[in-house]
């Protein structure tokens, strides 16, 4: 069972696609000789050749736009998006065109594309290199949108990605694409389902991406005053896995949500929405949420200040516990 | 600037041939009664289902009047199992598929988003996002390239739609991945209310040169020029020549849509002029000076046209709603619990009305 | 006191802004000649010259970063999204440079643009154009979203968000257009606040746009049965004015919201989610949210089954009552 | 396709001179010197940032190396009040409008989004998202056309910008609006990792000519080509004559930043090519031989590049930070309630974790 970097597990789990499926091909600025600006498809032009692996024109709404009819041809598409903030020129092509165009045409018409968005902050980029969007897609019906938050979730959850014939956006937090952890062979939970990734019954903490670390470390700081946190690691956000999340709070009757995104109309009002309904009267204290402050995101030097951290986290677990 | 180029044209508003070398056609009886007669067939539908929209029986209607050439022309000139992607407007080109008139009109009835299978006839459903299907078209001729497959990929879209990123973006990318891709411009004169002049300063078959394609300008109400240069230009990219793009001069002879009030930004004497050269006319008079065609013929098209007519009636109104519940198994491949869940709330709540 | 048309009340308050301010200039695809295909800028052209009011090329992504343009020289450009479903080609513009240049420029730069998008469906329109569209720009940081719901709202909120100097994402609901009312010269309601157009004390119903009507509708039904509905306009959505809406569930512990938009991720999700928390003890039964099914925007059949009625209304109040 | 052009060149790599009759130029002493200081300072600057991110002293830095030319040579053929719209790698140019080296750095450092007034220097902030200023300049320049200035508007991207569909919305707007903006192109063979050829199948410059623009090919490397180009481009936009695009071939000398490693992509011999073709070298070849610059004016110039070194080093270190409570008023013209909330509860809670 290797170690593998956040990264390099995506970089496997290509690999396997490619290996055994002809219709896959990988394109995305940068892909192929440069293997990605965070490395991801390192090796991978040389090895499959530049018609799988496609260093495309510096054009967002053309490699969403060209995927789609790579995908009306029988391929399967795997986009790479080079940062989050660099989507929108392909929005329209992927709420109008991608999610829409099994319901368009009735379910005639599937498109298998993946597109992955290197997403977040916590590098110290400059503008438009941190931007959490996935609240966007979330809200729009069609697509799937998932989010690995390590390297054995990465490695499977991509495969799944490409295999599960739907649209999918495909979140991966840059802050932990050097991360290494174990990768193994274990059957992988569905795609669509939320994980619990540390047990708790005092207080459920929901969280996806680069802030299901966060969260299992203020559990285990939360630990040391005998308070134990569950973490949930959502990695699904549409669809939702509310029953592995209704459970949890169910018991625990304290939620706290958590992710970089602002708060303001973020994915975190869906999960507090939802569970607020699902789980009335089982509530003891307000669903919370933690997110970014309702600001673009900030300069470098501020994005301590502006990511959920430990503190922050560990704040709402007080003001959740003192209710 | 480059100095305005003349269109090809075969056949003048009179009915006179010119040959033009550059685009051999052998110009037969048999050719130009099938043309006049898929032209004329192609009206009769579009007046019929504009008809229809003023009955209330379609939502709405776009009409491609005065385009019957440059359809017909051109999806002809290429192969059946050549892909197109067509633009909202082209109902003679996708009759000329074999699409059926219920099929082409359910999505404007409101009973779907689209109204036939794209992979049966290849031929795409509608874009109505302007200049979405242009990259899409790019990207379905570079599998067909990776496929290495003698097809190539036709694509419609109008003088407006050129003026959105995406289309500029594939023109720049086809010229560059070297797709066997034909990108072909309706240039009918309007975008709603907007003159091509207020679209674009220097014509679009040169901005297509610009980007490196090889473009062509031509009468698109001239069906023989039209469909002589497609069958040129889909050889040229057949033979692994790269895209291409042809711009047909046309006039939209009908408001944008059954909602738009033409007469608020163009003259009737502009309507007239193009009156004058409308595509059907021109080859009603060929045939007719020739004797390509007789009364029996005539007679038979004049039938055949009343038969497409009521048939389209009939299957417009016969056209079954179904299901809204169907709707929730069509967003993913397979439902997902939420809404499962929506659906059967739904349909426990329109019950419970009935009570 | 004229009564007038929704459509008509935009375009006197259009052309109050090209007389009083001669830095507006509105622009848009068809607004010339055509007057729109709505007619909201009818006649303008022919009063105030093609300079003023300007038909441009037919690119949203251009529109609206050619105002970024206009108003960085000092202009107030007020631009028409011909549908809702066409102002994703303009998603970066909006998103990356008119919502953030302010920020990003330390309150330098303010871009004093107003995009006004015609939204919702019940009016049978084929695909693409009954888009409700409203949580992506809500949850983006640096712009207004406001939406009018009748005739006197639409004539001030238009001249409010012209004069505010902030970039204002302006919504139009497409089937009141043509619903006339009164446009008075009262001082109007600040443009982000909220506004109770029905006073009750059983259940809170916070609507806008479109739905607003359909919830007054549900009072006027609910009122035969002895129940006293109270119905809030939200008028503005980014910032949302929590304080009316706080004070108004407190009292009666009862809160359902209702948009045309799909529920998943819509913005009725971060009012139930930060009502949930500002009311918490307050609340009796969940907040319970009614908007579209999480589909495409579906054929013009079927958006009679697919939009909020009256009668989902009424059994969304039926549950909270019965909680 | 076209025949490809010969870029226009004044001064080759080896020195010589040789005017352009369509591009007059009075090629005095001062003129050469100016340049010449000009483009020692930029790259002076550049080197000195580029070591201050290797000392983690900036977050990231975009190198301007082997780029003084093209951005030097035009920036000074505008006026002063003709408004700049950059893109992010022209420090160069931004220098010459006066800017300083705290306001290009505090962006790198990561304390702020951007460093200076646009309105001050008539110069824009930088704009990451690329092609985005594009559409941004045509409207300020629709802006100086309806105010009836005599001003023009100048707008920087590079060769991978161009196949954003913005790019070419920009181009075709520009041309149909007629209004006065010149497009200036710094093709530098790269977009990161990806060549030109990858980019594009036609030049750029033939790209613009097929939109309707005046447009030019000039030696990126050649500051005096650059330069009086740019002027007489200029000049006839001033004059009316619609927008232009003119396209400088040069090289990027470094990687596309300091998070870039060039050496999986290219190859140093063509790394070597371009230093052959230097931009400062070749000026220093002419002042040389002619006997423009002395030991003394030498000396005086690695004197002032010094100081501006040491100059950068200092206030980049200055740099303060800045209150992260104060970005909450810098939303919307006035705080609203929640941001006003959350800035108080992120003080007290950052107060909470002192005691
Ligand atoms: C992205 C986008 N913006 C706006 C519209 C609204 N719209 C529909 S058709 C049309 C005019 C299109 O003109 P053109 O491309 O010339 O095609 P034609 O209708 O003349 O066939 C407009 C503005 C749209 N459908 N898509
Ligand atoms: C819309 C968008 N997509 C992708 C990127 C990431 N990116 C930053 S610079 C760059 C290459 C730009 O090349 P070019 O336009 O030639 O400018 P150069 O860096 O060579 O000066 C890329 C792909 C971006 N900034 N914006
Ligand atoms: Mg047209
Ligand atoms: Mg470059």
């Amino acid at each position: 069972m290797p170690l593998l970097t956040l990264s390099a597990a995506l970089n496997s789990g290509l690999r396997h696609a490619l290996e055994h499926d002809p219709g896959v091909v990988v394109m995305g600025e940068d892909v192929g000789g440069l293997g990605g600006v965070f490395r991801v498809t390192d090796g991978l032009q040389k090895d499959f050749g530049a018609d799988r692996v496609i260093d495309t024109p510096l054009a967002e709404a053309g490699i969403v736009g060209t995927a789609i009819g790579l995908a009306l041809r029988g391929y399967r598409p795997v986009c790479e998006i080079q940062f989050d903030g660099f989507v929108y020129p392909a929005f329209s092509q992927i709420v109008s065109q991608l999610a829409k165009m099994r319901a368009r045409t009735a379910g005639r018409v599937a498109l298998p594309v993946v597109i992955r968005i290197p997403v977040g902050g916590g590098i110290g980029a400059v503008e438009h290199h941190s931007e959490s969007n996935e609240a966007y897609f979330a809200h729009t019906a069609g697509l799937r949108v998932v989010y690995c938050s390590g390297s054995q979730d990465a490695h499977w959850m991509l495969r799944q990605a490409v295999e599960c014939g739907d649209p999918v956006i495909f979140y991966e937090p840059k802050r932990r694409y050097w991360t290494k952890a174990e990768v193994h062979d274990d059957e992988p939970l569905p795609l669509d389902r939320a994980r619990v990734v540390r047990p708790g019954r005092d207080v459920t903490l929901l969280a996806y991406g680069g802030t299901v670390q966060t969260c299992l470390d203020a559990a285990t700081a939360a630990a040391t005053e005998g308070r134990e946190l569950e973490v949930i690691d959502l990695r699904s956000l549409a669809p939702l896995d509310l029953d592995t999340i209704a459970e949890s709070v169910a018991r625990t009757g304290r939620c706290v949500v958590v992710h970089e995104a602002p708060v303001f109309g973020g994915f975190g009002a869906e999960v507090a929405g939802a569970i607020g309904e699902r789980c009335f009267d089982r509530l003891e204290a307000p669903v919370l949420r933690v997110g970014g402050y309702d600001l673009p995101y900030p300069p470098a030097k501020f994005e301590e200040e502006f990511l959920p951290d430990l503190d922050r986290v560990l704040d709402a677990v007080d003001r959740s516990l003192a209710w | 600037m480059e100095k305005p180029v003349e269109p090809v044209q075969l056949l003048d508003p009179d009915g006179r041939l010119t040959p033009d070398p550059r685009w051999p056609l052998e110009i037969t009886p048999d050719l130009c009664r099938d043309l006049y007669r898929r032209m004329v067939l192609a009206r009769r539908f579009d007046d019929e289902a504009l008809a229809l929209q003023r009955q209330g029986e379609l939502g709405l209607w776009l009409q491609s009047r005065g385009q019957e050439a440059a359809q017909v022309g051109s999806v002809t000139a290429l192969r059946p199992d050549d892909h197109v992607f067509p633009s909202y407007r082209e109902q003679a080109a996708a009759l000329c598929r074999g699409i059926t008139p219920e099929e082409l009109l359910v999505q404007w009835r409101g009973n779907a988003h689209s109204g036939w299978d794209p992979a049966a006839y290849r031929f795409h459903v509608y874009t109505l996002v302007l200049a979405a299907q242009l990259p899409q078209a790019t990207g379905y001729a570079m599998g067909v390239q990776r496929d290495g497959a003698d097809e190539i990929v036709a694509v419609y879209f109008g003088d407006g739609a050129s003026s959105q990123g995406e289309a500029s973006e594939a023109l720049n990318w086809a010229a560059s991945a070297g797709v066997p891709l034909l990108f072909f411009c309706q240039n009918n004169q309007w975008a709603i209310s907007t003159p091509t002049s207020t679209q674009m300063r220097a014509p679009l078959h040169q901005r297509a040169a610009g980007f490196g394609l090889d473009a062509h300008l031509v009468d698109g109400n001239d069906v023989l020029a039209v469909h002589a240069v497609t069958a040129g230009v889909a050889e040229q990219i057949r033979a692994g020549g790269g895209p291409a793009l042809i711009e047909a001069t046309t006039y939209r002879m009908g408001g944008h849509s059954t909602s738009d009030d033409p007469g608020r930004y163009r003259s009737d004497s502009e309507l007239d002029s193009w009156r004058a050269r409308d595509p059907i006319a021109r080859m009603e008079i060929l045939l007719d000076r020739e004797g390509w065609i007789d009364e029996a013929g005539r007679a038979a098209l004049r039938l055949e046209s009343d038969d497409l007519a009521a048939e389209t009636r009939r299957v417009c109104r016969a056209i079954p709603k179904g299901e809204f519940s169907a709707l929730f198994g069509t967003v993913l491949t397979s439902e997902p619990p939420h809404l499962t869940d929506q659906r059967q709330r739904h349909t426990a709540l329109v019950a419970s009305y009935l009570d």
